[in-house]
């Protein structure tokens, strides 16, 4: 019976206050945007930079005179060598073809012959991607005859991982903030709504209303509040991933649809920000009034 | 059911009420009786334990001020209807939510609800005021509808805070004699004001205020 | 000074104050009196332009209500003190500064502001409360404040809203008594009540209302 | 007389009411951090890209015959050619001395001569940063005999110009997004501030305030608040770089203390976002209770 009270008194609470309610509706969509907004930010980014990273990791020149069995052997210890992710091959043809492409000239039709070495392209993943790991693999590579050359940009490589983990760290630090201030900002929302419906609590506080009887319309309302918000927060999420899209701005190759969990994860967050907010501002407002 | 027993109450601006002591029975009708600034207002915020006493004891229900609880609170307070003297409204339901609010935090059904709210509403002439908010009613009616509130639950005790200080003498008249009415059918009444006829019109048990001690506790 | 000419207005809630017709001088003393809910406290409101006649017209200082600009609406009312019947003090201030409040709106000097409300405080019996908050004084005591931030600036006109429901007989009789001594310092006053007895001891022009019609307008 | 009322109110109304005060303050304050904290993010991170790209645009290698006096010539060339901004010259030690410092393992005693060029190293200004720029720039060094060979990594200097691009893109639309977000949330909040003092604007208007003298405290108090927001966020943007720097995490090339036209353009953005918010709080609740 009480619970028809606290049902129809929270849905009571936002139709009386409309406005503070959709401005902390807004505020937790908000908040939930930039959160959501700067984690597929960080994560596009990497992706990104890895893939730039990883297509740059080692590539392995073979001797002129290797035969298809040698390579092909060879290209079998690597591929097992633990860490390797990847392994292309580009025979001499393929290097020519690319020659060709990138500087526009026919090498065969002007020298008469390919004087590119076919090569192996390796992949490491990422978490041995560091350059020792990749050293000792060259030196072990050494035994092979049939190898000419390797070719690692350690330099580039190196610094590739520090932009990596420069974006790294700024960009945690800057989502850490983000989330911060606007659960802070949330919850400040939370508390001035709730400071708009003093009257309402001292009132039916001196009626006789149970602290729990108080409290529990609050706290529905704010489950609703933070459903709401956490909704369109999604919403304008998968809008502004669309819009990039549609733009041709770029192609994201990590979305927010393709990851249920985080969706379920952006409502749960919203709601229960909400819902513990609201509760808190309601908490204090008592100890206040009492 | 009201007891005070060497009740100090001491404000930060120095003003104080001094050794009250005095019970009040269940079937009792008090006037608290004095002029403006006297304590009235104060003695009653004690009884419904808005304000506790800086030495001695209240009990209510025989629940004393000095070791109730939180909860217990709010369960005295179910059983007080209270008229307050700025009627305490809320100011964004209509009449009938404002009338209605006790009985829907005591969690009754919407029906039984609806039939209490109207037949009250009828007997203090707010029938064709239900939907209207308060601040579309004038001081008096708002008085009205704040006496509704305090009796829609058959309280144990009515804390009254001037309840016809915004009413004319005929609607004064109706009011005081709802309170007695609600006295008859068996609840404890106090009743402040400052307005000397009142208990001289109606006499019963007065207690007498001049700032912040009890100077004559008898029938006037 | 206030003129209600064939002044009609009418509440969404389908109330009304009906063909209002009269004019008050400057130098007259004037009792609005009814029951609760006659209309006194909205013909209040529109002399002091915080609500407009849906029909006819009411001239304040000769300013017409259906032409008057914003401006002007500030300018009519820092020439009227006002009573109103839920006093409308400021809760976060102190008294001296509710009080001082219509001065410093107008630019004076402190010290001068200070050494009129004291004297007005001292007129009031508030001395001893100046520092205190509106929420620490007793209802009737508010009243005393609000009565005197009214009289504060020496306004043209004073409007009085039941400025007697919470004070006791004694505060009352005083109260009234400075409102008369306001108006014999050449101060219109209208006087806002439900109590027949003002009128009748101190009498003086009754315009009677009964819901929203003027049913006598002479000395009672 | 009047000023004294407004400066007087103004500076009241912010004891009077200072949590409410507070918040907003703290609303202003997050909302510009957060703009500054983006601004600099990706003016850092731009310039990290930058300065990468800058290292990779060109290498020139030299005839191993070419003399110094050919070398200079050509490096005069060069330097003048538009849109050049850095040229390092290697010489074939500095190679060598390269090659030992990455390889651990001396050339020079390895096989008792060098074998590496010297070479030039041309660093382009940001707005000549063009692939297309960059080939004719190639085409017309093609007639200088003293070059060997032209390094000039194409297929890495477009993708890291791509990333650039997207970064851009990303960051401006997400800053935009936080501005425009936080300057609703702090224009909400000054509402609710206001809202707060619905009494206050209630009972002077009735005691004969003109619109004027119960506007101008309030903007004076926006204004107050404003720059404390702003001075705040400042501080707190200095505090974050230096934080940055102190744990070593990376040392920022952009930093707001060089330039003292964002510090005015902060306070001055804040003051204004702050008293004109207040001002349309104030005027919308006039509105609203006249
Ligand atoms: N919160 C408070 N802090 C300080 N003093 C207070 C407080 N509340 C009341 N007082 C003072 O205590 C005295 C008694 O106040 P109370 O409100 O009980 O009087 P009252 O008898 O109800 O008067 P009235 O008839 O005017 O309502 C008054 O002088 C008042 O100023
Ligand atoms: N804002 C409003 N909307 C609708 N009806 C209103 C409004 N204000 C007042 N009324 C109604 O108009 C009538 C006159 O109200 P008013 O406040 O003028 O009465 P009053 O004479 O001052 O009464 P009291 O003595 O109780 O203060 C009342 O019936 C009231 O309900
Ligand atoms: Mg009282
Ligand atoms: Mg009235």
């Amino acid at each position: 019976m009480k619970l028809g009270y606290i049902i129809n008194e929270g849905v009571a609470g936002i139709r009386r206050s409309k406005m503070p309610f959709m401005n902390s509706v807004f505020s937790v969509t908000i908040a939930l945007v930039l959160v959501g907004v700067g984690v597929l930010f960080v994560d596009n980014g990497l992706k990104y930079i890895g893939d730039l990273q990883a297509d740059y990791d080692l590539e392995i020149f073979m001797q002129n005179d290797a035969s298809s069995e040698e390579i092909q052997e060879l290209a079998t210890i690597i591929s097992e060598y633990p860490g390797v992710i990847r392994m292309d091959y580009l025979s001499k043809q393929d290097a020519a073809d690319l020659y060709s492409a990138e500087f526009g000239e026919n090498l065969l039709t002007l020298l008469g012959e390919n004087p590119l070495p076919s090569s192996l392209r390796v992949t490491f993943e990422e978490n041995y991607r560091s350059s020792v790991y990749i050293q000792a693999f060259l030196q072990s590579m050494k035994q092979f005859e049939t190898i000419d050359d390797v070719l690692f940009q350690k330099d580039l490589f190196n610094r590739i991982q520090v932009i990596m983990q420069t974006i790294y760290t700024i960009a945690a630090a800057a989502i850490f903030l983000v989330i911060l201030v606007t659960v802070f900002l949330t919850a400040n929302n939370l508390r001035l709504m709730i400071l708009a419906r003093y009257e309402f609590i001292e009132a039916i506080r001196l009626l006789g209303a149970s602290d729990f009887m108080i409290k529990a319309p609050f706290f529905l309302e704010g489950g609703i509040l933070g459903f709401l918000g956490g909704t369109f927060a999604v919403l304008i999420i998968v809008g502004l991933e669309q819009a990039l899209a549609a733009f041709n701005v770029i192609n994201l190759p990590v979305r927010i649809l393709d990851y249920p969990e985080v969706i379920l994860g952006t409502l749960l967050f919203g709601i229960s920000l909400s819902a513990l907010g609201v509760l808190k501002a309601v908490r204090r407002m008592l100890r206040f009034v009492a | 059911m009201i007891s005070f027993e060497n009740v100090h109450l001491r404000y930060d601006t120095g003003i104080s009420l001094r050794d009250l002591n005095f019970f009040i029975d269940k079937d009792e009708f008090v006037y608290l009786f004095g002029p403006t600034g006297a304590g009235k207002s104060s003695i009653l915020k004690m009884i419904y334990m808005d304000l506790f006493p800086n030495d001695g004891q209240v009990e209510i229900f025989n629940i004393g001020s000095s070791k109730v609880k939180r909860k217990e609170i709010a369960h005295i307070r179910q059983r007080i209807g209270m008229v307050f003297q700025d009627f305490k409204l809320l100011m964004d339901r209509d009449i009938y939510s404002n009338i209605a609010l006790p009985l829907e935090l005591r969690g009754l059904k919407p029906n039984e609800i609806r039939s209490k709210v109207v037949r009250k509403a009828d007997e203090f002439g707010l029938r064709s005021r239900l939907n209207h908010f308060p601040h579309e009613l004038s001081s008096g009616e708002q008085q009205m509808v704040s006496l509704a509130r305090a009796v829609i639950d058959s309280p144990d005790i009515l804390l009254v805070d001037e309840p016809t200080a915004h009413l004319d003498q005929e609607s004064a008249a109706g009011v005081t004699d709802a309170i007695w009415k609600v006295h008859d059918s068996g609840t404890c009444v106090v009743f402040a004001t400052n307005k000397v006829e009142l208990p001289k019109r109606e006499p019963a048990r007065t207690i007498s205020l001049v700032s912040g001690e009890i100077i004559i506790d008898r029938e006037l």
